[in-house]
Parts: C-alpha cells; structure tokens; sequence
C-alpha cells in the first residue's frame, strides 16, 4: 500500500495526477484526507533540511511602486515577500489540507455560520510581543474596512461579527460557508500587530525571517527570525527576493547561481533547459488559467452571440501546445479545473469549431468591425502570441479580431478590469466558491468580466452553506455551465506553475495552491552543500 | 568682470532659466495626461467619496497655478513631497536611484570616454588605412545593434557560454565598492559599445576637421611626428566639439538607458520612472524628470564652459 | 660656393577629384631645374596655378592633398630628399629648412603661446635647451622690430595685428637657425602701408642671419626688392630665370614682358555733374556696438562715372558699400538715389530700387550658387525683375554672355567649371541683368591675378561706356584705382579723409595719410624699398 | 565617378533591402501570422531562417517586418526632417526673435529625454501607426533642427544668399533654392543616420511593447518575441537583430560616403 501510494504522491508532486485525484485514490487506500496531505509533504522531503546559507528568489512582478502593505500585494513579488514575514491563520497545505498555523485549531457549529479559531500561543512578532486573538480580529477588520483596497476585501466582507476571547477568534458569518477555513488563507490576511492598522506598510509580522533591507521592486533581503515558533521550518541563514522582470535575465541568472529559484519559467525554454543539470524544472497542475476577458456591458461583448463566437473560435489544443509547451491543460471557458474539489468532469470540453463559430458570429449580427483584443506581455507568459494564434484561428473564422498591443506597465491598472476585452491571468484560489466569489459574483470587486447573472449568484450562495458535497457538487456543475455558455470568460488553457530551481535547493515541494510552494519556498527550501 | 566669468554667469543664469522652463512644461505635461490621480491610485472599485477624499488629500481640488507654486516652493526647499502609490519620501528614494544611475553612468563614462577619444585620435593619426576602417567598421557594428540585442547578447556570452558575471545588476546599500563594480559590469559593457561609436567617430571628424588648418600644416612643415601633430595641435583645437559630443552622451548615460535596467534589472532611476509613470504618480513623474532635465541642462553647461575656458581667444581678451 | 638647394627636372603631379567627374591627373610642375646657392635669395614668380608655391614647398619634399613628386631630384645639402624617408625628412623639417606661409593668422595655432610656437621646432630637433631658445626668439622679436620683444611671446595670436604676426611667423623660421627659409606670399595679406613694413623686417633679416631663401609671390614689384635671382614660371613650367636686374629692366619673354608691363589701361577722367547716388552725412554701427564704423561720410557718384573709395581693412569702405545697400541700416544722414530717398532698411526698399542698385562681389567663388548653372544665375534676375521666361530670357543670357566675351556655351555650365576671371564675368553679366543704374564693385578684381584682373576692368569699363552705368568702385590696390577712376575718396578710420576727382586726389600737397598711403605702393624698380625706408626716416627726423 | 567599395556595398544593401519592403508581400514564402512549423525551428530546406516561438516562419516575418521598419522609420525620419529642416532654416534665414524663440524651444524639448517623453505620451495616447510616426517624428526634429540651422547659419553668411538678400528674393525662394540645395549634401548624410536611429528607436519601443501592433511585426518585436531563446542558442532572435544590424550598416555606409563627398567639396585646401 504504502508504495502505491508514495508513487501516487510522486505522480501528484509532478503534477501528472491532480491533487484532487490523488486525495481521492488515497481516500479509497483508506486515508484521511488530512494524512494524505502529509503524506504528499513528506514524499517530497527526501533529505534532511541543511542549515545556512542564503537563498535567493528571483520573481517576476515588482514594481518599484509595490508596497509592503499585505492589503494591497497584487503581484508575485510582493506576495512572496509577505509570504516570507507574515503568517496566515491557516495555510493550505498540499493535497488540499489544512495546515494549521497561527491557529491551532479550526472548528465550526452544524450549520456552518459559526467558526472558531483557537490561536497558538507565544508566537513572537520581529519586534516582540505575541500574537493575540485581538490582532487576529483587528487584522481581519482592516481589511473589512469599507476604505480599505485590502484584496481580501471580499472574503472578509461576509462575516457578520468578530469576536477575540481569550485565545479564541470567533467568527460569525451572514450565511453558512463551509470553505471559510480556507478564505482564511488568503495571503492578504496576514496577522500584524494591532492589526496592522497604523503602519500598515511596516512589513513586521511572525514570519520565519524578518526584513532587513527592502528597495520597492528591487531586492528585499530577510534574515532568520531567531523567536519564530516553528523549528520545523527557515533553514537558510538570510534569503533575498530580487525582482527580476526580464524572462531572459531570469533565466540568465537561476543557470549563473545567482539565483536559487525563479517564478514563471517560459514553457517554450523548458525543452531547452532539459540538458541542464544545474537547474531543475518543477512544474505542478495548479487552478491557475490563462485567459481572454469580455466585459459582458460594453459593446459589443454584451450581445451573447459575439461571446459564445469568439469562445468556438479558440483553438484551445493549439494553445496549449505552443504557448505552454504542452505544460497545461485546455480550459472550458470557465475559471475551475481538476485541482478543485468538487469539479464536474463530465462537462463536455469546448473544441475549436470555425463552423459554429461563423454561425454564432452572424447571428450576433456585428458590424464587423474590428473586435480589439487588448494584450501586454506580462499578461500571461506568451500572451502576446497566444493572442496572435487566438487572432489567426478566428479570422478563419471569419470574425473580425484584431490584437493591441499594450505596454507591460500599467498593464494591470490600465487595461486590465478597465477595457471591454483584454488578456488576463488568474492564478486561482483553493476553493469553487473563493474563485467564484472572487471574480464572478455579481458585486465581486474583481468581476473582470462583468458578469451579473441572478440565477448565478443564488445558486452560489446556497452552494457556500450545502454541507452535502454531492449536491454542493451539483449546484458547481450548474454554476460552471452557466459562466461557460454565457458568461465573459474565455479560458483557453490552464498552466501548470512551471517554475525552476538549482539543483542544490533541497525540500522543494511542488504546491499547486500558489507560486513558489504557495509562497513558502524560501521558508521551507534549504541550500545542499 | 572678466569676460569669461561673465559668459559662465551668463551660460548657468540661461541654464537656471530654461530649468524653471522645463519644470512648467513638465508640470503642463503631466497635468495633461488623461486619467484622474486618485482614481489611478485607488482603482477601478474605488467609492466616489473615497476618490474625492483622496483628492483633497492630494491637494488635487486647488487650482493648476496654486499647486505648482506649493510644488515648486517645496522642491525649491528640497521637498519633493511623497509618492502617491506608496507613500515613501520621494527625495529619499530618489537618493539612493540617482546614486546607482551616476555610479552606472559614472563606470560607464571613465571607460567610454578615454577609449573613444583615444580610438578617435588613432583612426584620425592613421586616416583612410586600415587601422581607421578597422576601428570604424567595429565602432559602425555597435553602433547598429539596438541596445537590448547588445544586452542579450552580453548576458549570453559572459554569463553563459563564459560565466564570468553576474546577469542581474542590482546594487544595495550593503555592497563592497568592488562588489558593486562586479555587478555592474555588464550594462557598462553594453552602455560602453553604444556610446562608444558616436564619440569616437565625432572625434575622428573634429580632429579630421582641424587637420585642414594652416597650423597643422605648420606643424608638419616642423617636423613633428603625425602624433605629436595630432596631440599637440590638432586635439586642442578639436576640444569644444569633442566635449559636446562627450557631454550628450553622458547625457544619455544618466537619462536615456531604462531598456538597459530593464533588462538588467538595475535599480536606477529610469526604470523608477517608468514605474511611476504607468501608476501616474506624478509628483515623481515630475520630480525624476525634472532631475533628468537638470542633469541634461548642467552638463550642457558644462560642456559650454569648457568650451568657452579652453578658448584662446575668450581666456585671453586682447 | 657650393649649391645649398638644387631642383634638377623637377617633377610634380596630382590626381584631383572634380565632383561628378572621373579623377583628373594633372601636372603641376614639369621639368623644372634652378639652384639656389647658399645666403642667396631666389624669387619664385607666376600667376596662380603656375606652380610656384608647389615647388617651394617641395624643397621640404612636401605636398599638399594628392600632390606627388614624380620626378627629378631635389638636392638639399648634397643629399636627394626624393630618397630620404620620413624620419629623415622630420629631422630635415623645421631645421634645415623652414618655411613662411602667406596667412600667418591661419599657420599660428590660436590655442598656443606664441612664444611656445617659436620655439618648438627648436626643443623638437633639441637644437637648444628652453631657455636658450627664448633667448634667440626675444633677440630675433627685437630684430624684426616686434614691439615689446621681451614679453610678446606670451601673447596668443588673436592678440596681435596680421602684420605683426607676419613677422613672428618670420622670426619662428629663422629660431633654429635654417639653411633656407621659404616665404611663400608672405605679404600678399597685409594692407599695403603694413606690407612695406614686413618686407623690410623680412629682408633685413634675411640680409642680418646671412640665410638663403626662396621667396614666393605673384608681386613682381615686390620680389624684386628682396630676390637676388628671379624664376618666373607659367603653368608649371619655366618662362625665365634670370638675376632680378635682368628680368625687371630686361625681360626676355613676352610672358615676362607682360608681367612687368601690367597695368595697360589709361583712363581719362570724366566729370558728369548729375549725381545719381548721393551719400550724405552717413553714420552708421553695429547693432550690440557703441562704435561708430561709418563716420559722417558724403560721397557721390552721377550716371556714367566711377567713384572709387580707397582703404585699407578696416577702414569702413566695405561698411559704406553695406549701408548703401540697405544690409546695413545708417543710424543718421540719407542717401539720395535716382532722384528718390531710399529707405535705410532693405526690407523697405521697392523692388525698382533693388533693381537699379547692383553689386558685385570680391570671391566670385561664394557670390555664386555652386548649385546653379549659369544660365540660373544670370536668368534669376531677369525672371525676377522683368518676368523673362523660357526663350526670351534664354536668348537674354545669350546676349549678356556675349557681352561679357563669353561665349552662349557657358549658359548650361556649373560655377565650379569656370576660371576664376569667368566667375567674376558671370557676377557682372548678373549685376547688368538687372539694367542697374549703379554697380557696387567690392574689391571685385583683388582676387585675381593681375592679367586677368586688366581684363575685368576693361570690360567693366567698356560696359559702362555702353551702358552708362556708375561704378561705386572699393578697393585698396591704388594701381587699380588710377586704372578706372573717374573720382576717389580715400577712406581711413571710418571717415572721408580726401575726396575729389582723381587727378585732384592723387596730386601733392597730401595730407598725411594719403601720403603714406601712395608712397606704400611698391614699385617695380630696385632699391625702391630702401628709398622710400629712408625718405621716411629723414622726414621722421625731420619732425 | 569613382565610389568606394564599402559604398557600393551599402548601396546594394539599403537598396535589396527597400526592394524587400516593398514587394514583402510576394516575396514572403509564408503568411506573416500562420504557425506553419514548429517552435523554434532551425534552418532547413522548409524554412531557409527556421521558425519562431510560436512556429511562424522567420524570413516571412524578417520580410513583412522590413516593411513595416523601413516604412515607419523612413516616414518618421521624413517628417522629422521635414519639420526640423524648415524650421532649422527658418530661424537661420529670420534670426532675431524668431531664431531665439525657436532655438530655446528645441533646447527646451532636448533637454527632457525622449524615450521618457515616447514613454509617456505613449502610453496615454492610442497606439497606431500614425501616433508612433508623429511621435519619433516630433522627437526626432529637434536634432534635425540644430544641425539644418548650423548648416544654414554657414550658408547665409554666403555672399550669393546675399545677392539673393538685395535682389528682393522671398523667404521661401532663399530657403528651398539657395539654401537647401547647398545643405543637401550633409542633410542627406544626417538623414541616413536619423534613418538608424529610427530603427533602433522603433525598435526598442517595440521592445518595452509600445511600438508596431501585432500581427503586424518589426524587426525589434521580433528579438522581443524570441529573446529567451537566445541565452539557449536559439539563433531566432539574432535573424531580426542581425537585419537591424545589417541595414543600420548598409546605411551608414552611405551616409559615411555621402558625407566624406560633401566635406572634400568644401574642406580641400587643394594643390
């Protein structure tokens, strides 16, 4: 048994099986979920940790206008530096579990509506004091806020009442939800003192390093918190997170040594690096999708017809040959895929069929205008000629695309969520309904597709407080329909986090829940000698 | 007062001037630009109270003249105010960026300069013969290659094919001045070949220039070596139009090279802008271009004083 | 006494790249032999192009641009510098031989001292150690009457006159002590009162240091004051080589002949007493300047007539022709012409007052549009002012071609193709397109050699016969204004000094300036020099 | 007429190249925006240069990609000179106020960096071809300026523009007959350079993704698109740098012989 299932762990760690499947599997090798997680830890974790050393990430995203506060962390540089001195209650670990962290202990009434959080006790802050049940509160409160631009604005906002008693956190919620444990995750929440609520940006937090040196989209350089709780994990002496925008300079500098891991590596030079035994690709099927974003009230994208023409005329196998180097899966024009629970895999998968899409083109009765399609490269590694390919197969079909061309910067600011259709990229979430209510619910703050559907929102509503998995299933199956035949989205592909590291970079678990180990890399990797 | 400190008045009083030009200009600019500040800041989801407290906040309500008095009196007193998007002390971050952009421009000039003039005075010593084609045709070759080719082709080369650099350039505040030359090394290489060509080749042809004169023949007819000639006679008189071209290209070296930090991720003050620029943060849009235009304005100043000191005729009045 | 310099059939040539045309070779100097013993002065005559410069500088076996030396040999202290190589040559350079350029304000370095110019060639060929050699410079300074001699090596070159430099460019050649010294037109840009002064200082020198020179001008009057023998050459070759007696009071060639014999045209002065143009009380400056460059000046000149102004530079008669012009706006006084006042500022003046009043240039060269054909050039106006076109102003070309002696052939040629005196022809031919009343002639022959220059002033005086022109004629060549004058004002400091008709003008009693100003004039006879030297040192002493 | 080599080598090349750019579309083997290999390709038989990141063929593109390069750097160069010539003239022929006025507005435009400038405005303003020609165009004539004023400022000074001057000759007639023609030769020269430095600046805006929109392609996009594989030894990138290259020189050429042209006409000093 235990050989089966370590090669199940295996193939789930390549991302060759989902993790949902392999929890599965597991289940029916009679697992509990919450062992076969650990078990998928342990499976990667082949030697002991070294101690020492300073370990170097070079990221992808940093701005010199990036700031420290959690709050507002919207790229990969950012996150990975909060990842690394700030905690979360929880932690999504692998296999879908929950890990527990400054909580110690999650549990919920019957139905739902009540959660609470027992915190673990004595973890210090960088500038002393500990943790309290209070900060916890004061934390998820700023980012309540009503003026606050917290990311995590949305998960916070259906919870009723906070209450800090003693070491406990309970959290009261308007309607049942039995996925909160994992909104608690999300890395904006990190827990400062007080909540972090006077100098939000001060980048003081229980993480395992604390920052010594931080130039804004350059270099932030931490150093081992000596007091951290956890001696299980911060092996390396000092780490550093360097904003390396340039894909070629990336790549240049992870193959030199002067990096030790690298976010994003292009698909198409996967092959290339093949011979390299300095560097070690590791790749994981994660919930994260490329994807071509229609505003559903701005013309002409609010005519259906237009919608369902433009999602028959990508040509979904070709991109995910050319521009993920086969590294992905198709997607199926709505934003969940198998690393989610409760994902409906009899949903047909939508093909390129130029036919239908003239079909739909000309009952949507468009000017035939030109149909814009806004894209940067930095909207998803390829974008530009995935854009290109998507322009190819759909002026085969007749329908009038025409792709702009967008600067990098300002890209997220001023294209994105702004102009009527544009690439995009959704690095996922843990569960059905944080991807859903995050970007997909009518009065979602990221609705980038402006997708307002009643019979949607209810369905996700009761869906949040069904304790049935098989019916809860049922209702995402209805939901994912709905978006997929009439909403703004067109998902051509999922890519598989292809990420890289030296060869010496040992304790690398591949965690399809974020980049870079879900932003633990540098907390729980080590230098080999 | 003597002709030449009158003239340098003169010259840094007209540089002050077109300084304060520049700074409306840049101001009218910015003010022009479409896309509100506090929306900019705060997003797409932003309440309309919210955007208009942020825009009392800023300032933004009081008229385009009253802003730009508080603005210029403030960086008149070396307060360049903060940045709208993250709040930090924009003289501070500013400091430390123009201070890579100078050591980066600074490492890039001592090596550039020397070798192109020295390169120059040789093809100019040996005109029309091979060491002239030779050193023009490698000059002409780097001189056609778009920066960023350059830069790649540099981190191939001498990261990877020979790993003797590093290809990311970051500077700290912690690193060893030899550390920091390590890490630059490479967008010097780059910036060393683009400027390169152009000074040398002005060189050439200021030097080539003089050589027309009367004297040169003089000095000839003396007995002079061709190099003594060149050195003695020739590069004097060709001092003014080889610092001006040396002075734009310093020029460049200090404003013009964000696709070399770009692609070698150093942290100066090109891609700072850059960043700032897409967020609309524009109290340092405008200070970074105001300290680009200064650097611009000053070392023209520079250059015209030299020009104006290493002349005879203006040195020495009859 | 053995030969210091020998050019034995000597050979010289060069490839010159006409634009647009294939490499032309030319032969610059052929089969040209003659010695120059030690201590003796050799003159070196011809017009421009006949070589002479070429060959004096081929005894520092130099050549300039494409010039080669093809044949021959030049025999230097006994050696053939044909065979000796670089090295050799920068040894022999600045110490055997020197040499004396004709603009000294352009041979100086304006970034050095002179004093550090003076002495280089000695420290280069360590003839003397620094001290020594400023020694000898200062001693040499003082000997050719430079002022302050002890401190006037400090001074840069912009700082000292032309003529003052003429003779620090002479005491440069001789600081190291040279066996020969070539002075190639060393006068020809001096003013002529400034002239005479550097050609004694040069041929005391010359006559003091005992060394040998070759002396080059087109100037036979003045060459015959400092050359022991004289070489007369034409296109490269020689015409006549003789002791300077001979060839001044005996020359052999119908070359020479003319040479000597110049100036041809006798002019009878004519009075007309209509005054077309009419200066009155002009006072004129600079904008930016408290200077006044024009002082209270009146001239006239009437149909017909030819009022020459006479100056040397700087003394405001290019100034007059600028603010009659209108270029020049007249702070104060009038100018009368035609009967009408024109306006000050050209930009007021009526097209008829533009057309009436023409000018032609000094540098035909840069008067011309090297991008037009002549037929442009002279057909503008017509197009311009009387609205010719096609044929008629074709045929109109033809006819002023023919009227300045070239032939219709010329319409179609460039500038660049033509002879000096042929562009000067062309700048006339324009200026009668437009049927002026008055022709401005600034220095319009002082360019060119002086057989050609006969040649424009006979046809300008011609053309006025038939035209009944006035001539408003500026030049400081006072041969050239006892040739065509009809009346003179002599100009000096900005202001009128003498003015009247010619024969009034150049008759005793002078004043002062006009005095220096004739007696300046060399003349073609020997010994000329030292008379005039004396009879002004008598006078001085008589003062 | 005797022309250097290195000119006739030139010629040819800027002249293949313009011959390229300008029958792009029957020259091309391969439309310019279909996958026909795939990724990353070497040269082969199929295609001559192999094949980009996305399987598109490279001499197709290089191909189409002259043509919008050429077309965008020539028409940019020509309205820069176009604006900075006339003006240049203008101020040398008017002087006064207007020279002044002029002279500080182009010193006043130098002195702020124009890829800032480029940066901003394009980033503001919408991204087309015509926008991108008048931006460089714009930047570009103030350095077409200081030289046709510095030129004209010599040429003035000629006695024949003041013959002009006296004759009554209108401003226009003194500008394009007397002036110009006589500016042409280092005009032409500078312009072969501008010529590259439009190049290399399309290019590079190309790069930071503010230049040519897809499909359509420059040479710059086209390093931009295939750049990682250089650290690889992927030659894809090097074709399109290599074409920027090779017409930079081939220009350069000329204009390094139109230039030594003009300087032996006015410099000699002549036998």
């Amino acid at each position: 048994m235990s050989n089966e299932l370590n090669h199940l762990a295996a193939l789930a760690t390549k991302g060759r099986i989902s993790r949902r499947e392999f929890v599965g599997r597991a289940g029916a090798l009679g697992m509990s979920t919450a062992m076969a997680g650990s078990l998928l830890a342990t499976a990667a974790r082949a030697a002991d940790p070294v101690k020492g050393g300073v370990l170097r990430a070079g990221v992808q995203g940093g701005q010199s206008t990036d700031s420290l506060d959690p709050a507002l962390a919207a790229s990969d540089v950012p996150y990975m530096i909060n990842m690394t001195w700030g905690e979360t209650l929880v932690d999504v670990g692998l296999g879908g579990a929950l890990e527990m962290r400054v909580a110690e202990e999650v549990s919920s009434n019957a139905d739902a509506t009540q959660w609470m959080f027992k915190i673990r006790k004595g973890i210090e802050y960088h500038d002393g004091g500990t943790i309290s049940a209070e900060d916890v509160v004061a934390t998820l409160k700023r980012h309540t806020d009503d003026a606050s631009q917290s990311g995590a604005q949305g998960i916070v906002k259906g919870i009723a009442d906070m209450k800090a008693e003693g070491d406990m956190v309970t959290l009261t919620l308007n309607a049942a939800n039995a996925d909160l444990p994992f909104l608690m995750a999300d890395y904006h929440l990190l827990i400062q003192k007080a909540g972090g609520v006077a100098n939000p940006t001060s980048g003081i937090g229980s993480g395992g390093y604390m920052i010594v040196e931080h130039e804004a989209g350059v270099r932030t350089a931490m150093e081992r918190f000596a007091n951290y709780w956890d001696s299980s994990r911060c092996h390396a002496d000092s780490v550093e997170v360097l904003s390396i925008n340039d894909n070629t300079a990336r790549t240049a500098a992870i193959q030199a040594g002067q990096i030790h891991m690298m976010t994003r590596v292009d698909p198409k030079i996967v092959e290339l690096l093949a011979g390299n035994t300095d560097v070690v690709i590791e790749r994981a099927a994660g919930p994260g999708h490329y994807v071509f974003i229609m505003r559903c009230d701005a013309a002409p994208f609010d005519n259906n017809d237009l919608r369902m023409a433009l999602k028959m005329s990508v040509n979904r196998a070709e991109l995910v040959e050319k521009i993920l180097g086969g590294m992905g899966s198709p997607g199926n024009d709505f934003p969940i895929n198998g690393a989610y629970p409760l994902f409906d895999d009899s949903i047909p998968q939508r093909e390129y069929d130029a036919a239908m899409a003239a079909e739909f083109y000309k009952k949507s009765g468009h000017d035939g205008s030109p149909i814009v399609l806004q894209v940067a490269p930095s909207a998803f590694p390829g974008a530009v000629e995935a854009a290109q390919l998507f322009q190819a197969s759909a002026n085969a079909a007749g329908i009038p695309l025409a792709v702009k061309l967008e600067p990098d910067d300002g890209y997220w600011s001023n294209v994105w969520n702004v102009a009527p259709f544009c690439a995009s990229y959704w690095g996922g979430r843990p569960v059905q309904d944080q991807m859903y209510s995050t970007a997909y619910l009518s009065t979602a703050d990221w609705n980038d597709t402006a997708f307002k559907d009643a019979k949607f929102d209810e369905l996700m509503v009761a869906a949040r407080g069904e304790l049935d998995q098989a019916k809860r299933k049922g209702m995402y199956s209805e939901m994912a329909n709905i978006l997929r035949d009439t909403g703004g989205l067109i998902c051509p592909m999922f890519n598989d986090w292809v990420e890289g590291r030296r060869a010496e970079v040992g304790g690398w678990i591949p965690n399809p829940a974020g980049t870079l180990m879900n932003g633990r890399a540098l907390s729980m990797c080590w230098l080999n000698a | 007062m003597h002709p030449i400190v009158k003239l340098v008045v003169q010259r840094i009083a007209l540089g002050l001037i077109l300084l304060w030009a520049v700074s409306v200009v840049i101001f009218l600019g910015v003010e022009m630009l479409p896309g509100d500040t506090a929306q900019a800041i705060l997003g797409q989801s932003a309440t309309p109270v919210a955007l208009a407290n942020l825009r009392e906040a800023l300032g933004l309500n009081e008229p385009a003249l009253t802003r730009y008095f508080n603005w210029l009196f403030a960086a008149l007193q070396g307060d360049l105010g903060v940045a709208l998007t993250n709040g930090q002390d924009i003289a501070k971050s500013i400091g430390s960026r123009f201070g890579n952009t100078l050591f980066l421009a600074g490492c890039a000039g001592v090596i550039a300069v020397p070798l192109a003039i020295g390169l120059g005075l040789i093809a100019a010593r040996y005109n029309g013969r091979w060491p002239d084609k030779l050193i023009s045709g490698v000059t002409l070759a780097t001189i056609s290659l778009p920066e960023f080719v350059a830069a790649y082709f540099v981190i191939f080369v001498l990261t990877q094919v020979f790993p003797i650099f590093q290809p990311v350039s970051m500077v700290f505040p912690g690193m060893s001045f030899w550390d920091k030359l390590q890490a630059v090394a490479l967008p010097v290489i780059v910036l060393v070949m683009v400027v390169l060509a152009h000074m040398m080749r002005m060189t050439r042809a200021a030097i080539l220039n003089v050589m027309q004169s009367a004297y040169i023949e003089t000095a000839v007819l003396k007995g002079l070596t061709p190099m003594q000639v060149i050195w003695r006679h020739a590069l004097p008189n060709a001092i003014a139009p080889i610092i001006t071209v040396v002075v734009i290209n310093l020029a460049y070296l200090v404003v013009g090279v964000v696709v070399v930090e770009v692609v070698f991720s150093y942290n100066a003050l090109g891609q700072y802008l850059v960043d700032h620029v897409a967020k609309r943060d524009l109290p340092v849009v405008q200070a970074v271009g105001i300290i680009f235009a200064a650097v611009y304005i000053g070392l023209n100043i520079l250059a015209d004083v030299i020009g104006i000191v290493t002349n005879p005729r203006l040195r020495n009045p009859k | 006494m053995a030969d210091l310099l020998e050019f034995r059939n000597l050979k010289i040539e060069a490839t010159s790249y006409p634009p647009g045309e294939p490499p032309r070779h030319v032969v610059l100097v052929d089969d040209v032999s003659v010695t120059v013993a030690k201590g003796k002065v050799l003159g070196l005559i011809g017009e421009s192009g006949a070589g002479k410069s070429t060959i004096g500088l081929s005894a520092m076996a130099f050549g300039r641009g494409g010039v080669r030396l093809t044949g021959g040999q030049i025999m230097l202290n006994g050696r053939d510098l044909r065979q000796v190589d670089a090295a050799g040559l920068r040894a022999m350079r600045g110490h055997e031989v020197t040499y004396v350029a004709q603009s000294a304000a352009a041979a100086f370095n304006p970034a050095w001292r002179l004093m550090d110019q003076v002495i280089e060639t000695c420290l280069q060929h360590k003839l003397m150690d620094r001290k020594a050699a400023e020694t000898r410079a200062v001693e040499l300074f003082r000997r050719l009457g430079l002022p302050n001699p002890e401190t006037f090596g400090n001074r840069y070159p912009h700082q000292v006159s032309g003529g003052q430099l003429q003779r620090a460019m002479t005491a440069m050649a001789l600081c190291p002590k040279p066996d020969l010294v070539i002075f190639d037109e060393p006068t020809t840009a001096l003013d002529v009162t400034t002239q005479i002064e550097v050609l004694a200082a040069i041929k005391e020198a010359i006559h003091d240091t005992g060394v040998a020179a070759l002396y080059i001008t087109h100037d036979l009057a003045v060459v015959a004051q400092v050359a022991d023998d004289i070489l007369v050459l034409r296109g490269g070759k020689k015409v006549e080589y003789g002791s300077t007696d001979q060839i001044i009071h005996a020359p052999q060639q119908p070359y020479t002949k003319a040479l000597v014999s110049v100036r041809s045209i006798e002019h009878v002065e004519k009075v007309f007493p209509d005054a077309v143009l009419t200066v009155q009380n002009v006072t004129a400056r600079y904008r930016g300047t408290n200077f006044d460059v024009l002082k209270n000046v009146t001239v006239d000149v009437a149909a017909g007539q030819t009022l020459a102004v006479v100056g040397e530079s700087g003394s405001g008669k290019s100034t007059l022709a600028r603010v009659i012009t209108g270029l020049l706006p007249a702070a104060q006084g009038r100018i009368q012409f035609a009967g009408r006042t024109l306006s000050a500022d050209l930009a007021q003046r009526s097209k008829d007052d533009l057309r009436e009043l023409q000018m032609i240039y000094q540098m035909a060269d840069t008067a011309m549009n090297p991008r037009q054909t002549v037929g442009t050039i002279i057909g503008r106006p017509l197009e311009f002012y009387f609205g010719l076109k096609g044929e008629a102003r074709r045929k109109r070309v033809q006819e002023l071609l023919e009227q300045i002696e070239m032939g219709a052939g010329f319409i179609d040629r460039y500038p660049a193709e033509l002879s000096g005196g042929q562009k000067q022809r062309v700048c006339i031919a324009r200026a009668l397109a437009a049927k002026p009343k008055v022709i401005i002639c600034d220095e319009v022959t002082s360019a060119l050699d002086p057989l050609v220059a006969d040649g424009i002033l006979k046809l300008l005086l011609d053309l006025q016969a038939r035209e009944g022109v006035a001539y408003l004629f500026i030049t400081h060549d006072l041969a050239t204004v006892r040739a065509i004058a009809d009346k003179i004002a002599v100009m000096h400091r900005g202001a009128v000094v003498r003015y009247g008709a010619k024969t009034d003008v150049l008759s005793p009693p002078f004043d002062d300036y006009t005095d220096l100003l004739l007696s300046s004039v060399p003349e073609m006879e020997l010994g000329w020099l030292e008379g005039v030297l004396a009879g002004r040192r008598m006078e001085s002493a008589g003062n | 007429m005797k022309m250097p080599l290195s000119a006739v080598i030139g010629l040819f090349m800027t002249g293949a190249f313009l011959f390229i750019a300008l029958f792009a579309q029957w020259i091309a083997p391969y439309p310019i925006d279909s996958a026909v290999g795939k990724v990353w390709e070497g040269p082969s038989a199929q295609f001559w240069l192999g094949t980009d990141t996305i399987g598109r063929d490279i001499l197709s593109r290089l191909i189409y990609g002259a043509q919008v390069t050429i077309f965008v750097a020539l028409v940019s160069s020509l309205l820069s000179f176009g604006m900075g010539a006339f003006f240049g003239f203008l101020a040398a022929t008017r002087g006064g106020w207007i020279d002044t006025g002029l002279s500080r507005l182009v010193d006043l435009m130098m002195a702020v960096p124009s890829l800032i400038v480029a940066l901003v405005v394009l980033s503001v303003l919408p991204l087309n071809l015509i926008v991108l020609i008048l931006v460089m165009g714009v930047l570009d004539s103030t350095r077409v300026f200081r030289l046709s004023r510095a030129v004209a400022v010599d040429i003035t000074v000629m006695d024949y523009v003041e013959a002009a001057r006296l004759r009554g000759e209108r401003q226009s007639w003194i500008i394009f007959r007397e002036i110009l023609p006589n500016a042409l030769s280092p005009l032409v020269a500078e312009f072969g350079l501008r010529f590259i430095f439009a190049v290399l600046f399309i290019s590079t805006l190309s790069f930071l993704g503010l230049g040519i929109q897809p499909p359509e392609t420059d040479w710059g996009g086209m390093v931009r698109e295939n750049k990682d594989g250089l650290i690889y030894g992927k030659a894809a990138a090097l074709m399109p740098a290599a074409a920027i290259a090779v017409l930079a020189i081939s220009v350069n050429l000329v204009a390094d012989w139109v230039l030594s042209r003009t300087s032996s006409l006015k410099g000699g000093r002549g036998g």
